[in-house]
Formats: C-alpha cells, sequence, structure tokens
C-alpha cells in the first residue's frame, strides 16, 4: 500500500488529490483541494495544497511515495515527477467514468479534446489555438459583467428558448459583442446560452478532429460543472451528426488532472521500484 | 481567386427575402448557361462524357473541349456555394476533417462539399472529376488544392507549370516551356484519359469563338470610362466574367451572350443611365472607385449595398481580370493556338508582378478617372494579398489620390464584419467629401 | 445660450464635449461606455453640460469679483464636493438596489447575513466617502462603476471575513445590481446636489461663508439660464447606434483629426490608440484627412489590452503607467494579444523578471504596434499629436517618443492632458460648423 | 576547439541581426560581393563560383522588433516575409548586393516584386524551379534558368563563370553536404550527444559562412560533440518536419527536447540538404545540377508530387532510417505549403501506424506552455505505452 499525490497547477485555479493505492491496482480518495489562484503565486497554492492534503489524511511527507505535478507545474521543488496534462487528464477521466473514451478540458484559457482508449493511453488530442473566446476565463468575466454567480450560469443558460451566438473570434470583440446585445435587449439567458454555444461548437470541432465516432465524452476542468455548457454540448453534437458521442459529467471532473497525475506517479513509482530492484539484483 | 460563373444570388438562395432582384436580360441568360454547366456535370456520367476539373485563372477550357470533357470549375463551385449561404458549413467540414483555420476558404468550401456527398451548388450531384488540369498558374495553393483532392478523393493530376512573369514580361523560354507542357505532357495525358485524339483544327474552332467574347467583354467592362458609368466594374462585372472565365469560354452560347450583353450595356450608356444594382438603378454617382482584391461572397449583396448606399461605382477592377487579361490587347488566337493558349497563362492577373499590378492599377485610375483606390484584402489569398499594402501605397503615392483598406474572406463567413468594413467604407467616403469641399473651398 | 456639442461614443469610454458661440470648450464629460449607448451618451453629455455649468459659474464669479483670488480655490472644492454630493446619492441607490436583489429570495436563508452584511458596508462606504474625493485624494477611477466598485470589493471582503460570510455571495448582489444604477441617468438632480455641495463648499472653506449670498446669487442666474443644444454630432465606434440622423453622425476618422487639428493647428500626423483600435491619421494644414489607417479585425496592443493587464494585477489603470515608470530594463513582449495578456504577464513572472520591467516591456509593445500602424499609413510627420485614452498613459507617451525619435528623428510631439476628448472635440467642432460656418457660407451664397 | 566555444560562435553568428560576418568576409575580399537567399533552395554553387558569398536569411527571430514590416502586411500572413523587409528597410542587409527568392510560395514570390520596389538599387531575382520532372521539359527550363542566373551574377561580378568554376563549387558543397549529413546521423545514433538546440545553431552557421568554413566548423562539432560525454535522458525520438522557412524560435526547439522529445531528423535549413546526394564533379555542371534538381532532391510541400503514391514518401523514409516513434508536425501560423501538406501527411502516417501531434508556431513565438504541454502529452504518451 502506497501514498501519492497528484497537483495540478492550471491558470485558473489549483487542485491536489492525495491517493492511497492498495496493492491489487484499486485506488481511493484520501483528501482533495481546490483552490482559485486569484492573482496568488500557484506555486505558493501548491506547496499549501500539498501541506493541506497530507494534514488531513494525517501523514507524514516521507510517507508519500510520488508527488506528481501536472499542468504549469513542471518545476515544483517537492515533486517527484511530472506528467503533460492531458495525459493526466485522460487517466483521470478513465478514474471517474471507466466508460469515457474522450475527455473535453476547458480551462480558464484553453479548451482541449482528448481521445483515448480504455486504459487512459491518449490516442489524440486537439487543442484550442490562440485566438479563444471559448475559454473559461471569458464565460467568467461575461457572466460578471451580467452580474451572473458562476453556479448560476449553467441553471440560467438552460432556460434560453431563442439563443444568441456569438460570432467574433476575437474575445475582445466578442466582449463587445456581448454589449451589443445587451443593448439590444437580448435576454441574459440567450447571451449566456449563445456562449455556451460558441463554446460547445469549438469543442465539438476538437472531437470531430481527433478522430473520435462513439462512446462517452467526459468533461473535466473548472467548466465540467456548467450544466449549460454540458447541454450545449449535446445539442451541438447533434446539430454536427456526431451521434455516436454521448457527452456526461462528474462531479469531481474538476480533479481529473490531479486524479490522473497521482494515478500515473503510482505506475511510475512502481516502475521505478522494478528497475532498481533489478539493478540491486 | 476566382469568378462567380453564375449567377449572382439567386431568387432561390434568397429565399429569407422574398424581394425581387432585379437583373438585366443578360443576366437570365448568363444564369441558364450556369445552371446547364451544373445540369451537364450532373449527367455527364449517364451520357459517357468523361469529367475534368481545372482552375479558373489559366484554365483551358477550349483545350479540354477538344477531349469532351465536362468542365467543373472548383473555385466557382466554391463561391456559388457561398452565394448560397452554404459554404460556411463546408469550410467547417474540411477544418474538422483536419485542414487548419488558416489556409486558402476556397480549397475547404471545396474539400467539404465533397465530403458533405458530393452536391453541387444547385443541388444536383457534382461527380468527381477523372482528371484535375493543374494548371498551376498565379497561386501555389492550386498545386495543393489538386494534390489534396487527389489525395482524398482519387483521380488522376495533369501538371501544367506556368512560371511567373518575374520580370515583368514573358521571356521565351518561359512560353516554350509551357508549349512544350502542352504538347507533351497534358495533351497526351486528355487523349489517354478521354479516349479522343487532339485535332488541332477543332481548337482553332473554339479559339476563334473565344476571340470573339473576349472582344464584347472588353467592350462592356471599358464603357465604365464614362461619366456616369453604366456598369458597376466588380459587383456587376462578376456577373459578365462568369461564362468566359469558366466553362463557356470557346462555346457558341458564350459568344452569344456577350453580344447580347454588349448591346444592353450600350443601350445603357446611350440612355445615360447607371450600374443596375439588386434594387434597381444606381441612386446615382458621387464616387469612382477602383478595386483591387476579389469580393466577398458569402454577404455580397450586404456587401455591394453598402456601396451603392452611398453613391458609390466601381469602375474599374483587378478582380474582373483574373480569368485573363484582356484589355491590353490580348486574345486568343487561332493562328497561334498552342502559344496563345500558353500566353493566356502566362498573363493571368496573379501572375503579374508587383510592379506591372501596380502599372495597371495606375492606368485603371487614369483611364477611368477614378477618385480613389480600395483594397479589399481577402485573408484566404496569399496570391492577392501578400503585399497589397505596397501597391496601396505605391499607387497612393503615384497617382496622388487616396487609397483605402478593408478586409475580409471569400467564402468563410466568419470573417466578414459587417461594422467593421462598414466603419472604413464610411470614414473613406467622408474623406474623399471632405476633401473635394475642401478644394472647392479653399 | 447656444451650445455645439460632440458626443464620441467609444468602445470603452464616451466622450462629451461642449463648444460655445466663440468655439470655447465650456465643458467636458467622460463615461464608461456601457450596454446602453443612449444612455452613455446622455450621462457624458449631462457631465459635459455640468462641467460647462462650472465653467459658467467660473465666469460669472469672476465678473461679480466676489471670491477675488481664492476663486480658483473655490470653484475646485464647490467640484469636488459636488462630485461626492453625486457619489453620495448613486451610492444610496446602489443600496437600494442591492436590497432589492437580495429580497429576491435566491439567497435563501444566507438573506439575512447578507442583508447585514450590505448595511455594514455600505456604512463603511458612505463613513470613508468624503475621504475619497478630498484635496489631493487620488482615485482609481473618474467612474462610478470603477470607484464603488474596487472600494466596495475591499470593504465587502472585510466585512464578510468578519462574519464568517461567503465573499463571493456579497460580489455577486454588486455584479447584479451595478448594471442597473449605472444605467440611471441623473439629470435632473443636478441643482439639488449643486446646492448641497454649495453648503458643503462654505463649510469647507469658512471664509467663504460671510459672502454666501453674494457667491450664490450669480450661480443661482447661471443655473437658471437655459443651455440650448444648438447641434450635436455624433461620433466613435458606436456612432452608429445612436439615435441621431445621418448629418450629425461624422466618421471618428475625420473628428480625431479634425479634433486634433483645433487643439494643435500645426498636427500632421495623428495617432489614437483607444480602447480596441488603433488608428493612425495623416492631415493637411486644414485638418482635412488625407489618409488613415486602423488595425485589422485583431483588438491586439490597443487599450483594452492594458485593462486586461490591470485586471490581472488587480490595479487601476491609472497605476500601470507609474509602475512601469520605474523599470530599469524593458522586458521583450512579443504578443500584445489582449487575451492571453496575462498569460504573458504570468509567463514573465514565472521566469523572475521584475513587475516593473515587464510592465515597461507590455507599454512598449503596444507603442510597437501602433509604429507599424503609422508606417503603413504614410508614416509620421511634424508635428505629431497622440490622442486616445492611452495617451493618458506616462509609459506608453514614454516608450512612443523613444521609438519616434529612433524611427524618425526629432520632432515636436503633442499631448494634450485631455486628448481622450480629441474625437468628442472634433465632432462639436463639426457640429458649429453645421450651424456657424455653414449658415454663413449660406448667407454668403443668398447675398451673391 | 571546446564543443561549448563552437557552439557559443554559432550562437553568436545566430544571433547577430546585423550580419557582422557577411561584412567582415566582404572586408575580407574587397570588391567581392554577398548575395542574400530566401528558404528553401537556391543553387549555392553558382553564387559561389562567381566568387560570392551566399548569404541564407531565414527571417529575424525573436529578438527583432518589427515595425516597418509589419506595415506591408495583414495579420494573416506569416512572420518571415515582415521581418526580412524589417531588415532591409533597416538597413542591416546593406552588405548584400542582391537578393534571390526561390519559388516556395505566393508569399516569397509576392516579396521578390515588393524587394525590386523597395530597393531599386540591388540585384533582385525571382528564382523560379520546375514543377515538370521531364529532363527535355522542365530540365530544359531549369537549365535555362541556371543559365540566366550564372549570366546575371556574372555581369554583377564583371567576371565570366566559367564552368570549371562551377565544377569546384559543386565539389565544395558536395564536401559540405556530406558533412551535414555525417552530422544528422550522428544526431540520430546519439541524440543526447547532440541535441538539436546545438545542431540547428550549426547549421543556421553554414548560413553566413563560406561554405569551406562551414563544413570545418560542422567536422569540428562532430569531433567535440562525440568527445564530450552527456547523459542520456528517457525521450521519445520524433521527427520535426513543417519547419522550412520561418523558423520556430530557439526556445522552442529547446522546449520540445526539454518536454521529453529527441528529435532525431527535421526539415531545418533544407538548402543544405535538398541534393541528397552528391552532385556530380564532372560534365555540364548546369546539367549535372538540373539533374540532381529533378531527380536527387529532398521532397518538401513547395514541390509537386506527380503521383499520389509519392506523398509522404521522404518522411517515411526519415521516421524508418533515424528509428523514430512519432512525428511532430510543427508549422509557422498561416504558412500555406505547410498547412496544406499536413493533413496528406498526416494520413500517409496514420496509414503506417505512426503516432503523430502538429502544433503552429511563429518565429516570435513567446509562449512555450502549449508548446510544451503538447509536446509533453507527446512524448507520455509514447514513453508511457511503449515501454511498458
Ligand atoms: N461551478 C462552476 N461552474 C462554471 N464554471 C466554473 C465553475 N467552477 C469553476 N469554473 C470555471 O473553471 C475555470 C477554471 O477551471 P480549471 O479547469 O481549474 O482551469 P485551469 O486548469 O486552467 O486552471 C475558471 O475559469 C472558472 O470560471
Ligand atoms: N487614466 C488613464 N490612464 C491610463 N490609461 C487610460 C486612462 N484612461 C483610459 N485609459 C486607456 O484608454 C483606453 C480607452 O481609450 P479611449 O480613447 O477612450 O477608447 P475608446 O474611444 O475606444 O473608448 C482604455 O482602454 C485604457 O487603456
Ligand atoms: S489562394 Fe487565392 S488564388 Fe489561390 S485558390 Fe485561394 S483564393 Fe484562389
Ligand atoms: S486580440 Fe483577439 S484577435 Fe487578436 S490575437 Fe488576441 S484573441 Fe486573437
Ligand atoms: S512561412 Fe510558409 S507561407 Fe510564409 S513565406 Fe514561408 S513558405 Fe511561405
Amino acid at each position: 500500500m502506497i501514498h501519492t499525490v497528484g497537483i495540478d497547477i492550471g491558470s485558473g485555479a489549483v487542485k491536489t488529490v492525495l491517493f492511497r493505492h492498495a496493492g491489487d491496482g484499486t485506488a481511493e480518495w484520501l483528501a482533495r483541494r481546490c483552490e482559485r489562484i486569484r492573482r496568488r503565486d500557484p506555486m505558493e497554492l501548491a506547496r499549501q495544497g500539498y501541506d493541506e492534503v497530507l494534514a488531513e489524511a494525517g501523514l507524514a511527507p516521507a510517507q508519500v511515495a510520488y508527488v506528481a505535478t501536472t499542468g504549469e507545474g513542471e518545476n515544483a521543488a517537492f515533486a517527484t515527477g511530472h506528467f503533460y496534462s492531458m495525459t493526466t487528464h485522460a487517466r483521470g477521466g478513465i478514474f471517474l467514468n471507466p466508460a469515457a473514451r474522450a475527455v473535453v478540458d476547458i480551462g480558464a484559457l484553453n479548451g482541449r479534446a482528448i481521445y483515448m482508449d480504455e486504459r487512459g493511453k491518449v490516442l489524440a488530442y486537439k487543442m484550442t489555438s490562440q485566438c479563444a473566446s471559448g475559454s473559461g476565463q471569458f464565460l467568467e468575466n461575461i457572466a460578471r459583467y451580467l452580474g451572473v454567480a458562476v453556479e448560476e450560469i449553467g441553471p440560467l443558460s438552460r432556460t434560453s428558448t431563442n439563443p444568441e451566438k456569438v460570432s467574433s473570434i476575437c474575445a475582445v470583440l466578442a466582449e463587445t459583442d456581448v454589449i451589443n446585445m445587451v443593448s439590444r435587449g437580448i435576454p441574459t439567458a440567450d447571451i449566456l446560452k449563445g456562449i455556451h454555444l460558441s463554446m460547445a461548437s469549438r469543442i465539438a470541432k476538437l472531437l470531430k478532429a481527433t478522430g473520435i465516432t462513439r462512446g462517452t465524452v467526459l468533461l473535466t476542468g473548472g467548466l465540467a460543472l456548467d450544466e449549460g455548457l454540458l447541454a450545449a454540448l449535446r445539442e451541438e453534437l447533434v446539430n454536427e451528426k456526431i451521434t455516436g458521442l454521448e457527452a456526461v459529467s462528474h462531479p469531481d471532473s474538476i480533479y481529473a488532472g490531479a486524479i490522473g497525475a497521482a494515478l500515473w506517479g503510482a505506475f511510475r513509482h512502481a516502475r521505478l521500484a522494478a528497475l532498481e530492484a533489478r539493478a540491486a539484483a | 481567386m476566382s469568378t462567380p460563373a453564375g449567377s449572382r444570388a439567386t431568387p432561390a438562395a434568397q429565399t429569407t427575402t422574398p424581394k425581387a432582384v432585379v437583373k438585366e436580360d443578360a443576366m437570365w441568360l448568363q444564369k441558364a448557361l450556369i445552371n446547364r454547366n451544373y445540369h451537364d456535370l450532373a449527367t455527364a456520367r449517364e451520357r459517357g462524357r468523361k469529367i475534368a476539373a481545372t482552375f479558373v485563372p489559366g484554365n483551358l477550357n477550349e483545350l479540354l473541349m477538344c477531349f469532351d470533357f465536362a468542365r467543373s470549375l472548383p473555385e466557382t463551385n466554391a463561391l456559388q456555394n457561398a452565394l448560397r449561404k452554404r459554404s460556411g458549413k463546408l469550410v467547417m467540414e474540411a477544418e474538422r476533417d483536419g485542414q487548419s483555420e488558416d489556409v486558402c476558404t476556397y480549397v475547404k468550401a471545396d474539400i467539404g462539399m465533397f465530403l458533405q456527398g458530393e452536391v453541387g451548388p444547385t443541388g444536383e450531384p457534382l461527380p468527381r472529376p477523372d482528371v484535375l488540369l493543374l494548371s498551376y498558374t498565379g497561386c501555389f495553393t492550386f498545386m495543393k488544392w489538386f494534390e489534396l483532392i487527389r489525395h482524398k478523393f482519387g483521380g488522376e493530376t495533369v501538371m501544367l507549370h506556368v512560371p511567373y512573369q518575374a520580370d515583368g514580361r514573358i521571356r521565351p523560354a518561359m512560353r516554350d516551356y509551357v508549349v512544350k507542357q502542352l504538347r507533351e505532357t497534358v495533351i497526351p495525358a486528355l487523349e489517354r484519359i478521354s479516349g479522343v485524339k487532339f485535332d488541332i483544327d477543332r481548337l482553332r474552332e473554339y479559339l476563334k469563338e473565344s476571340q470573339k467574347a473576349e472582344e464584347d467583354l472588353v467592350a462592356v467592362l471599358q464603357t465604365a470610362k464614362h461619366r456616369p458609368s453604366p456598369i458597376d466594374g466588380y459587383f456587376g462585372a462578376v456577373y459578365y466574367i462568369g461564362p468566359i472565365f469558366t466553362a463557356f469560354r470557346g462555346t457558341p452560347e458564350a459568344t452569344e451572350y456577350y453580344r447580347v450583353l454588349r448591346a444592353e450595356i450600350e443601350a445603357r450608356l446611350r440612355a445615360g443611365k447607371g450600374p443596375l444594382t439588386p434594387e434597381g438603378d444606381h441612386p446615382g454617382e458621387k464616387y469612382r472607385l477602383v478595386v483591387e482584391g476579389p469580393p466577398n461572397w458569402t454577404h455580397f449583396r450586404d456587401f455591394w449595398k453598402m456601396f451603392y448606399d452611398e453613391g458609390a461605382v466601381v469602375v474599374a477592377s483587378t478582380y474582373s481580370k483574373v480569368g485573363g487579361v484582356y484589355d491590353f490587347g490580348f486574345r486568343h488566337d487561332p493562328a497561334r493556338p498552342l502559344e496563345s493558349l500558353a500566353e493566356y497563362c502566362l498573363g493571368c492577373y496573379t501572375n503579374l508582378n508587383f510592379a506591372q499590378r501596380i502599372d495597371m492599377i495606375c492606368r485603371y485610375m487614369d483611364d477611368y478617372r477614378a477618385d480613389g483606390l480600395l483594397v479589399n484584402s481577402i485573408k484566404s489569398c496569399n496570391s492577392f494579398s501578400a503585399g497589397q499594402l505596397l501597391i496601396l501605397r505605391e499607387v497612393e503615392k503615384r497617382t496622388g489620390r487616396p487609397a483605402a483598406f478593408i478586409e475580409s474572406d471569400l467564402v468563410d463567413p466568419r470573417y466578414f464584419s459587417a461594422a467593421n468594413i462598414r466603419n472604413r467604407l464610411e470614414s473613406y467616403f467622408q474623406m474623399i467629401r471632405q476633401k473635394r469641399l475642401a478644394a472647392g473651398v479653399h | 445660450m447656444r451650445l455645439f456639442i460632440g458626443i464620441d461614443l467609444g468602445s470603452t469610454t464616451t466622450k462629451a464635449v461642449v463648444l460655445d458661440e466663440s468655439r470655447e470648450v465650456l465643458g467636458r464629460g467622460i463615461t464608461n461606455s456601457r450596454s446602453n449607448y443612449d444612455t452613455a451618451a446622455a450621462v457624458a453629455k449631462h457631465e459635459a453640460l455640468v462641467a460647462a455649468r462650472f465653467a459658467l459659474f467660473r465666469r460669472a464669479l469672476g465678473k461679480s469679483g466676489a471670491l477675488g483670488a481664492s476663486l480658483d480655490a473655490f470653484i475646485a472644492q464647490l467640484e469636488r464636493d459636488f462630485r461626492l454630493e453625486q457619489f453620495l446619492e448613486q451610492l444610496g441607490d446602489l443600496e437600494a438596489e442591492c436590497a432589492k436583489n437580495v429580497a429576491t429570495g435566491r439567497f435563501a436563508e444566507a438573506a439575512t447575513a447578507v442583508g447585514a452584511a450590505l448595511a455594514e458596508t455600505f456604512g463603511r462606504l458612505r463613513e470613508e466617502a468624503p475621504s475619497l474625493f478630498a484635496a489631493g485624494a487620488r482615485r482609481k477611477s473618474d467612474f462610478f462603476r470603477d470607484i464603488a466598485g474596487s472600494r466596495y470589493l475591499a470593504v465587502a471582503e472585510e466585512v464578510a471575513k468578519a462574519a464568517g460570510l461567503r465573499y463571493e455571495l456579497l460580489l455577486n448582489v454588486f455584479d447584479r445590481s451595478i448594471l442597473a444604477v449605472e444605467n440611471r441617468v441623473y439629470g435632473e438632480n443636478i441643482s439639488r446636489n449643486l446646492l448641497a455641495a454649495l453648503e458643503r463648499t462654505f463649510a469647507a472653506l469658512p471664509g467663504t461663508a460671510a459672502r454666501a449670498d453674494q457667491i450664490r446669487a450669480p450661480i443661482r442666474d447661471v443655473l437658471a439660464t437655459p443651455l440650448e443644444e444648438t447641434y450635436v454630432v455624433g461620433t466613435g465606434y458606436g456612432r452608429a447606434r445612436l439615435p441621431f440622423s445621418k448629418e450629425h453622425i461624422r466618421s471618428e476618422i475625420l473628428c480625431h483629426g479634425l479634433g486634433a487639428h483645433v487643439m494643435y493647428p500645426g498636427t500632421r500626423t495623428v495617432l489614437d490608440i483607444g480602447g480596441q483600435d488603433t488608428k493612425a491619421i495623416q492631415v493637411d494644414a486644414h485638418g482635412i484627412v488625407e489618409s488613415f489607417q486602423m488595425n485589422d479585425r485583431c483588438a491586439a496592443g490597443c487599450g483594452r489590452y492594458l485593462g486586461y493587464i490591470a485586471d490581472e494585477m488587480n490595479m487601476g489603470l491609472h497605476e500601470l503607467g507609474p509602475l512601469a515608470m520605474k523599470a530599469t530594463k524593458t522586458i521583450r513582449i512579443n504578443s500584445t494579444c489582449t487575451v492571453f495578456a496575462g498569460a504573458e504577464l504570468r509567463d514573465r513572472l514565472a521566469l523572475g523578471e521584475r513587475r516593473e520591467d515587464i510592465m515597461a516591456g507590455l507599454h512598449r509593445a503596444i507603442v510597437l504596434r501602433a509604429m507599424s500602424i503609422l508606417a503603413r499609413s504614410g508614416g509620421i510627420r511634424d508635428e505629431f499629436t497622440f490622442t486616445g485614452g492611452v495617451a493618458k498613459n506616462e509609459a506608453a507617451v514614454k516608450a512612443l517618443r523613444e521609438l519616434v525619435f529612433e524611427n524618425y528623428g526629432a520632432m515636436t510631439i503633442n499631448i494634450n492632458p485631455d486628448s481622450i476628448y480629441t474625437g468628442a472635440l472634433g465632432a462639436a467642432t463639426f457640429a458649429w460648423r453645421a450651424v456657424c460656418e455653414e449658415g454663413r457660407v449660406a448667407e454668403r451664397r443668398e447675398a451673391a | 576547439m571546446r564543443l561549448a566555444d563552437i557552439v557559443a560562435r554559432c550562437e553568436a553568428l545566430f544571433e547577430d541581426l546585423e550580419f557582422r560576418a557577411v561584412r567582415e568576409w566582404k572586408a575580407a575580399h574587397p570588391g567581392a560581393k554577398a548575395i542574400g537567399y530566401m528558404p528553401i533552395y537556391v543553387p549555392r554553387e553558382i553564387v559561389h563560383a562567381a566568387g560570392m558569398l551566399p548569404v541564407g536569411l531565414f527571417g529575424g527571430g525573436d529578438q527583432l522588433e518589427v515595425i516597418q514590416g509589419d506595415a506591408y502586411y495583414q495579420s494573416y500572413i506569416c512572420r518571415i516575409p515582415r521581418s526580412t523587409l524589417e531588415l532591409g528597410l533597416t538597413r542591416r542587409l546593406d552588405c548584400l548586393d542582391g537578393m534571390l527568392f526561390p519559388s516556395i510560395c505566393d508569399v516569397i514570390r509576392n516579396l521578390s516584386g515588393m524587394w525590386q520596389i523597395l530597393f531599386p538599387d540591388k540585384y533582385v531575382k525571382y528564382f523560379d524551379v520546375p514543377q515538370n520532372y521531364d529532363d527535355a521539359v522542365g530540365g530544359a527550363f531549369y537549365r535555362h534558368e541556371l543559365a540566366s542566373l550564372r549570366d546575371d551574377l556574372a555581369r554583377l561580378a564583371g567576371r565570366p563563370v566559367s564552368d570549371d568554376d562551377l565544377r569546384g563549387s559543386i565539389a565544395a558543397y558536395n564536401e559540405n553536404r556530406r558533412a551535414v549529413r555525417d552530422l544528422y546521423a550522428f544526431r540520430a545514433a546519439r541524440p543526447w550527444q547532440a541535441p538539436t538546440a546545438e545542431v540547428y545553431l550549426v547549421l543556421r552557421a553554414g548560413c553566413v559562412l563560406p561554405v569551406e568554413e562551414h563544413t570545418r566548423l560542422v567536422r569540428d562539432y562532430l569531433a567535440a560533440a562525440e568527445a564530450t560525454p552527456r547523459p542520456k535522458r528517457d525521450n521519445a525520438r520524433v521527427v520535426l518536419t513543417g519547419a522550412f522557412c520561418e523558423q520556430p524560435p530557439l526556445a522552442l526547439i529547446k522546449s520540445i527536447e526539454r518536454a521529453g522529445c529527441y528529435i532525431v531528423d527535421d526539415d531545418f535549413v533544407l538548402v543544405q540538404r535538398w541534393l541528397v546526394e552528391d552532385v556530380p564533379e564532372s560534365g555540364d555542371p548546369l546539367d549535372a545540377l538540373a539533374r540532381a534538381f529533378l531527380h536527387r532532391s529532398t521532397q518538401t510541400s513547395s514541390r509537386y508530387d506527380e503521383k499520389r503514391e509519392d506523398k509522404g514518401r521522404t518522411l517515411l523514409a526519415q521516421v524508418k532510417s533515424r528509428g523514430a516513434e512519432g512525428v511532430i508536425f510543427a508549422a509557422p501560423s498561416f504558412c500555406d505549403p505547410a498547412l496544406l501538406e499536413r493533413p496528406m501527411l498526416q494520413d500517409v502516417l496514420a496509414r503506417h501506424g505512426i503516432p503523430y501531434t502538429a502544433f503552429k508556431y511563429a518565429e516570435n513565438t513567446g509562449q512555450m506552455a502549449p508548446i510544451r504541454e503538447q509536446a509533453g502529452t507527446f512524448a507520455d504518451s509514447i514513453k508511457l505505452w511503449t515501454a511498458a
């Protein structure tokens, strides 16, 4: 039985999880943390999250076999190793939903679609390019402008009957688009739904580009909890006639990266232990 | 680039705006021609005819006719789909299939059309070509375009490499190279694929027809030298150039079309009328412009309206020369059939070097007494767009008349920002007016 | 009296300038452009008219001689007091709006706690308000949304912490209430607020109280003078949405060109960096535009870029320039994509660069882009006038001066403290011309 | 020479936007001329035979502030023409007496005309290459192009360029091609000993150094790299393709290696490896060059593939012969040649079961995080799943 920690340092939030791995390959969570960065030093927060999960589980640092970072944490001093975020999201996605064959991760700045097999091996992936009005940050800014709390976005968007699509590719110009919409008296719900649809069509495009045609798609990252986005994605998948895909979410989706890191950490730990044993023999 | 071998946004495409579109008689004729070609293509297979695809600039229509090929022009298909508001989906389809966001949208609209079940713009099927005649003239993308089609959908490519007029002239070695390719590569390949033996006299007959039509087309375009101009040399001209730049050059039908068109335009000229717009007669010529660069097809009518609403008439455009620059004297010549085909390819607008393009525009500015130059820079098209800002600067310097710059795209509706374009046009027209007022007052 | 008004409806701010018959600038007004363009235009115009009244007070009081040498100090105090009164009124409105939003029931069991926290927060805000408008105080911005917003956030965070309440709740009440308050036009209340402010001023400057009646009289006269909006011209990014007829709309290019010419008649090249566009304009000796270029559809390197940076650093726009001025070197920044501004900044911080050096790099990057647009429009000619909101930023100005010198050599560079009003000034001048000049031309034509 | 010194020298040459090496060469060779050329291929042998220094221009990199160059280009055009113009307009290229613009794409083609207008005193040639590979057709045309370049340069040099001169130059470049081939073979065999960032710098030095000196430099580097043991990392082996014109910033190349990939083949500075075999040093030299171009040159997207089956042949061969585990498509944003070619190549790889990933860059890309993430994920997936 070993313990591993996975830390996902995003551009919006730092997520930390602590796992216990039984000898039989099963694993369970012992503690988790999610801290919005809000202009603080992400490395500090990572350190803090690490200390906190250890404290919660009552473990000393020496009892942790592998500390794996992912996201932007390539050079955290206390980490054993680093995995790149699509590697970890794929693995975390499988952990949360074993039926998942693709993960869609929409973070604060970038979106990614990752196509994987049942073991979490990444088969293909696509990332949004630079000009992205479909980022989490954008949605958040607009929501603030409209006076809508983050958790309200989804429910409100679901009430929309006549969504108004945002056409601009650039987030700055899209912002102006939205302001124009407000001035034309478009209801908030329709604006939000419009943004969701734009984001969803982008995601659908990414997904299609990975080559996946059927199976479950798990939303991960901060926006996974946004039911409006999920609904919009389902609509877009129908529109785009990629009906073989079923989009789902998971309450712990935001931790997918951190979970993947912790699991891959255990995998690497075993591998390294085996190599050391061989070297010793 | 290419031309709208076609009907303008036809009534069918305007289902949402039932308002009647005003057309000249020749326009109905033109529309019938274009639709007939699509029908020809759709039924080619059952009639045992082979199909050739080729690009608008440097197209060898007369030569293809010698082998009884039905002719499909991929750029034209793309723009026809755009006029019918279908291109956005096609472009996205191609992007999903792995094409980059950055590249020419004509290619993507074409690939998208293949991916979406090969239905042509008129709704009839558009069968896969048997041969892709790659007239590699003036545009790098052409080469990749047909390689892509070949790679994905099969078919054979036949390359005709047309060297660039880097020194602003056609050197004998260039013409020889093209003629040699025609003789030794292109014609044998077309004979093999079509099973028809090449007959140079047949080619001469077609070229005779081409010559007549070219003569009339030039006459039509040059009526814009008059004040007021009876035509719009950009928005209107894209209809006029349709038949001759595509599957009809060399046919008697095209000759007839240009005869009718010329008579009609000359009648307008005699009557002192301005151009015909989709909403009827032009409200009155206030600004005369020369335009460089292709138009946007996805919002063609809105785009045009921004001009005539402000009283602007385009008197000359480079785009109406993409399928052949005829106004400086070139004609297809039955006496030198292969040589004149070679010279035609070598002389296409996008195969001209920068100095030639600038000279041509400056000449238009003078000959057509234009108030200024407008550049519509197309995201898709490096051939046209890379360096256009220098053209703008040089023309301004040489003519002393103001130039303006707008941006859009051919068939990707995402790149057409009406507010942005209107803002610039408005500023530009107000600037011309203010200058004129000042010239009067001071 | 007859007034000529220009309104520049920009993508981030809306500006208005009021001219009198002799083409003297009587007042300037500014507000943030918001979702309701009519309101933005109305608020800006209203602000400009308030300023015009102050200008008239000064004239009247100057003439009456009631204040002598203390005239300037008095007017300045009165203006601050008036702003304070307005602020308090809006604050009251905001509180009422917040209360209404809490009462909608979406806060459920938290409502009482939120209500209490709100009361506490607004209490503190009211208390500290006078200090915000004290002589010499530096405010984060001139707009109610920004001033109230930043103070509210700071105070609410403390209050929430003390009350063990989720800060997000208070944040959300604010977000949903501010829009309504911001879109209210306070036109009618000017006299009341002014008279209230007058009392504050007398209290603040006890020396003047003795002459209160002599001072009040001309002020009441001015307040009683009807201000006739003889001709209004609209311009700017949002001009198409103004409820004006076509003759009352001018392109922003013409207005910026003319405005710059009015401020500096020697101007030949104008650079305007606004919220989401950058324009380079060449004008002739009469202020007539000869050519122009704008940034293309990408909003990289425009004013909003600084806005994103300010948000990222949790600073006010006013503070960016001064920070960058402390740089000891300039970090090269290659991407001025507005959206990724924050990421770029974080990247550099992570590499261990100093904030001020990065800021200097960011400012240089913006100006570099502008330099290209200038080059595209035909270069820079003497005299060169820099206008638009970004001209208020000293670091951008410094970078510009350096780059102009490096590329074009020494030349006169004009930067007006009121440069943000250039477009509106041009528009107002067009309005004046439409009546006074063209009227005269018409008269002359008739006479001939 | 010590490895660090060699690399430092290359780095200095690479970073020098003032082209001091060219100026020094001209100072040392009074009256001799220098001729610039753009990517991807020009017959440098002819320039060399005319007693001139061919100078490869690959844009301005990420250290050049581009002002005037930007004034001529819309945002949707790649970076290299603007930074190249900037170099010209800021007089940094005054040391060049002429420019060759090979036929690679319409952007560079049009740049040739812009150059004629902006720099009317300089020799400018658009160098067309045939897309027809028949000796009698394309070959005849190309030979004519070569001959006209020779005549032009002879006129510029004020002396004829003889066949013997040409044969000598061909020999010198054959020598260089062999050295570069050895360098590539060495890196593929022991990529930890020759990091791509270094190999790249060594290649780039060949853009400004005389060919003989560059050949020595490559040999010196090889000897030094061999003699300097370095730790071997657990990296995936990849071929990088698409970066044949506008170059990625050095930091990007380093980021790819840092994220866990060894680059074992690439298409950087293709001009040095365009002709894949030695060019005959006897017989008619122009014929030899023409034939080498038509029949023994590399495949890249600015060349036409006559048959569908030809697509991707070179890339597949690279993967196989270098023992690569995957391919990274790195293309400049808005580069039509690279981006239009990519889907076809990807399809070929997919059919052969070779994994690949793709991203875009610009010569002044500043943010490496997305690049690291993509390259890193790619390396992760190769490492985690192939070793198991
Ligand atoms: N409940 C929620 N509903 C909608 N959006 C949310 C929610 N929680 C967080 N977010 C959004 O998620 C984003 C952060 O997601 P995350 O995956 O952590 O991004 P990153 O990995 O880039 O930091 C933020 O932009 C935030 O707006
Ligand atoms: N006090 C200030 N200090 C620094 N920059 C400012 C200040 N005020 C405004 N700005 C800048 O000016 C921009 C707005 O400029 P403005 O000319 O009003 O634009 P627009 O006309 O597009 O609304 C803002 O985005 C901001 O970057
Ligand atoms: S790049 Fe230009 S010329 Fe070439 S196909 Fe596209 S639009 Fe036509
Ligand atoms: S500013 Fe907008 S258009 Fe420009 S690069 Fe950034 S996101 Fe794209
Ligand atoms: S980077 Fe690509 S598009 Fe740009 S000049 Fe080079 S080959 Fe042409």
